[in-house]
């Protein structure tokens, strides 16, 4: 069971660089955001697997946290790209 | 060179023979006899194969975000993508009765963090479609103009 | 060869860090030198951090069951990694956000001031300033 | 090469290309954006490295609230970084040689000061071998071996019935009482670790100056740091380092006070504000997981002792979904459910909770923040209620500063367009 896990984890990483190249790459603002936000899901996923790879499931604790804040972080960037403040 | 093989055939030794060991649970060291039997052998290559599926979803969404010509269509992989790749990894560590700690023994997985792994996929199931509409929206106001078969790569 | 295998990651850290160095040295715009500083900040977190870290430790957090082997005392002094440079660091992190607000404060107020948060055109108005505040000092008694 | 090294040169690989997209590319928007990835990569980073409590605080900290501080700064200011005055004829990146020089011969300083440190993981190095052990072994105690809590020492029931502390009862009567019940629990387990008697009986109402010798009355036991929660990160920066925490918690009360002082004009705009409220998944969606997040920030402050999690944690997940609330709703929306003088009342509050904990257990005849004192009747127990107390105070304070600040940020200049 470790060894899927570690294999998982390891998929999960190489779709981060990709996410990573397109983060870094543009071309435009959207693609960025969307970039972000893909980032936010799978990390949340990592977490969880990173906590099943060492043993410990306190880690599940920190994926809920990651869930809400990368989406609270996606409204705030749109709201800046829609209207231009945050206000 | 000789001292880097044998660093690493003593770090990784340990290891290789504990990821054996549990790779068929059957002969995983059992804390209780309820984890050999079959209702625990069925859900764990259920979760195996679930997490397998869901790898593959989330790694094929993740090549499409690289791969396609315009925003629109990234916005299909990386959203619908990365939506049942979620639910897939989290419904499989849901199934599995007992996670190896970090000492090699067998630690069984509580009820709530099963709650919990379940909670963190609603969360996902509902934020993250929402926030590619909300994406998808903020474009189409924008004036960001689908990709279409002729057309040059879109630049900024 | 095998001292190498361990520590070739404190000379990532240092390159992160000398990323945000270059950052803070090279780039004009105050904006972006107040997130190289927070790169800088990182680096250096993550130094502490990986110091913190025991061969075949585990989070230090007890665990409910008290399932963890009992260390042996000569070799590893603990089952669990090191949790002094995390609390350091926990503080670290919130001091560092805090730092970065009031950096960003003193950035908008900068650019109230100025009109821009370009470091040479700053320097460039100063100047400026400055020399027509010579003038009038020679103006009024000359 | 195991499996924590093996995932962790993979992300520093990741957190490499990101750090030098963040310093490279021209739009400040992007290099925001980016900055919130660097924050995410890093938090990966750290849980890797089995460090829970700062992946925690680096998720809420870096990834959610310095990412919408930095994008409320780029309201106020331009959206790109001015190319240098002798490109914008060239079109060409310049690099600053000057500067390039100074960080690579600072950085060879610095790779040649590594060649000294202990390798990554090494359990002989130094770091865990000076006073941690102690502190591990006294956060919850262990007995026979075995991490649990302290059993209650044989002896200590025998005080159940006094009416007061008997510190204070011995300050009323002028009998100093030399045995507490937590020195006698910490003598039962030296006695415990040592495998002998303790050098001298424990006498009741016995002279001061005896007792000192074997860290009985006056002294505290040598290493004791009075945290006997699960949590050892809690543990030490509420009891081990909790002048340090306060103080910390302190600086984060002026930073709120300093933005004010820098950024809140007297006069309120009125002009119109920007809400979110026309789009309507949007509106119900938070609607929905506002009250979620609430929750989740209370239970994280209040289980900080327990698992991941504290007041610096919780505070920030608080604040991020009063933000939220402002980003959807406006701020004025925000303004009305937590007007100003309240968040700025609240900010001092949470540092004065801290403070008074400490001067509480002064007052029931301990040293300052001495949570046993807390409860005397039970050596192992006011760690726990002391510590929780603690985090709430600093989570008010984090949160309500969290709050003060983005609405400074947010706040626009009257008059600009």
């Amino acid at each position: 069971m470790h060894t899927v896990y570690l294999l998982i984890t390891l998929a999960l990483l190489v779709g981060l660089l990709l996410i990573l190249i397109r983060a870094v790459q543009g071309p435009t603002v959207y693609d960025r955001i969307l970039a972000v936000n893909a980032m936010g899901t799978k990390t949340v996923i990592l977490v969880t697997m990173l906590g099943y790879v060492s043993g410990r499931w306190e880690f599940i604790d920190m994926a809920i946290v990651y869930a809400l804040i990368s989406f609270i972080t996606t409204i705030a960037i749109l709201k800046y790209i829609e209207k231009g403040r945050l206000d | 060179m000789s001292t880097l093989a044998t660093t690493l055939a003593s770090s990784v030794g340990p290891k290789l023979a504990l990821a054996l060991a549990y790779a068929n649970p059957a002969h995983a060291p059992a804390p209780a006899a309820a984890a050999t039997d079959w209702l625990t052998l069925v859900s764990t290559y259920a979760a195996i194969v679930l997490l397998a599926v869901g790898a593959f979803i989330s790694l094929s969404g993740s090549l499409g975000l690289v791969r396609f010509p315009d925003f629109y269509a990234r916005l299909h992989t990386a959203g619908k993508t990365d939506s049942l790749a979620q639910l897939c990894i989290f419904g499989g560590l849901a199934l599995i009765a007992a996670v190896p700690g970090p000492d090699g023994t067998l630690r069984d997985v509580d009820t709530l963090v099963r709650i919990k792994l379940i909670m963190v996929a609603l969360i996902l199931f509902f934020t993250a479609p929402t926030a590619t509409h909300a994406i998808t929206k903020a474009a189409q106001l924008d004036g960001l103009k689908p990709w279409e078969k002729g057309d040059e790569e879109p630049h900024e | 060869m095998h001292d190498l295998l361990g520590i070739y990651n404190y000379w990532i850290y240092v390159a992160l860090m000398m990323i945000g160095f270059y950052g803070v040295i090279a780039k004009g715009n105050l904006i972006k030198q107040a997130i190289s500083l927070s790169l800088f900040q990182t680096a250096i977190f993550l130094f502490y951090i990986s110091m913190a870290v025991v061969d075949g430790g585990t989070a230090p957090i007890w665990m409910a069951e008290g399932a963890h082997k009992v260390p042996d005392p000569l070799t590893n002094p603990s089952p669990y990694d090191n949790p002094l440079p995390h609390v350091l660091m926990l503080t670290a992190i919130v001091v560092g956000v805090s730092i970065l607000a009031v950096a960003l404060a003193i950035i908008i107020n900068i650019k109230r001031a100025y009109g821009t948060i370009e470091y040479e055109e700053i320097l460039e108005i100063e100047r400026q300033m400055a020399a027509e505040e010579l003038a009038e000092e020679a103006h009024v008694h000359g | 090469m195991n499996e924590v090294l093996l995932i962790d040169s993979f992300l520093l690989l990741l957190v490499t290309i990101t750090a030098v997209a963040v310093v490279q590319t021209r739009s400040l928007y992007a290099a925001a954006m980016l900055s919130g990835i660097y924050s995410l990569l890093m938090a990966l980073v750290w849980v890797n490295m089995h460090s829970m409590d700062v992946a925690f605080t680096e998720a809420a900290v870096g990834g959610g609230i310095s990412t919408i501080l930095l994008l409320g700064t780029l309201v106020h200011t331009a959206r790109d970084e001015k190319p240098p005055k002798g490109e914008r004829k060239r079109r060409r990146r310049r690099v600053r040689w000057g500067a390039l020089v100074v960080t690579f011969a600072t950085g060879a300083a610095l790779v040649y000061g590594t060649l000294d440190m202990p390798r990554f993981g090494d359990p002989s190095a130094p770091i865990h071998h000076h006073r941690v052990p102690e502190m591990m072994n006294q956060t919850v105690a262990f007995t026979g071996h075995v991490p649990g809590k302290q059993p209650v020492p044989p002896g200590w029931t025998a005080r159940a019935d006094l009416q007061l502390p008997p510190d204070l009862q011995a300050r009323f009567t002028g009998n100093r009482i030399s045995q507490l019940p937590i020195e006698l629990a910490y003598a039962k387990k030296k006695e415990l670790e040592e495998g002998h008697a303790p050098a001298a009986a424990h006498d009741e109402g016995g002279h001061g100056e005896d007792a000192g010798e074997h860290g009985g009355a006056h002294a505290h036991p040598a290493d004791d740091f009075n945290g006997h929660v699960p949590n050892t990160v809690t543990s030490l920066l509420a009891a081990y380092r909790g002048y340090d925490t306060m103080f910390e918690t302190a600086v984060i009360f002026t930073a709120g006070m300093s933005l004010i002082l820098l950024l809140r004009r007297r006069r309120e705009d009125d002009q119109g504000h920007a809400t979110l409220e026309d789009q309507v998944i949007l509106r119900v969606m938070c609607k929905l997981f506002i009250p979620f997040i609430l929750i989740f920030g209370l239970y994280v402050i209040s289980h900080g002792e327990i698992g991941p999690g504290g007041g610096f944690q919780g505070g920030v997940i608080l604040a991020t979904a009063f933000i939220l609330y402002a980003l959807i709703f406006g701020r004025p929306a925000l303004q009305k459910i937590t007007p100003q003088w309240l968040t700025d009342a609240l900010m001092a509050v949470g540092v004065l909770i801290y403070a008074g904990v400490g001067v509480t257990t002064m007052l029931l005849g301990g040293k300052f923040l001495d949570y046993a004192r807390l409860n005397p009747l039970s050596p192992g127990d006011g760690g726990p209620l002391g510590m929780t107390l603690v985090e709430w105070g600093v989570g008010i304070t984090v949160c309500t500063t969290m709050i003060t600040i983005f609405n400074q940020l947010a706040e626009r200049e009257s008059g600009s367009d």
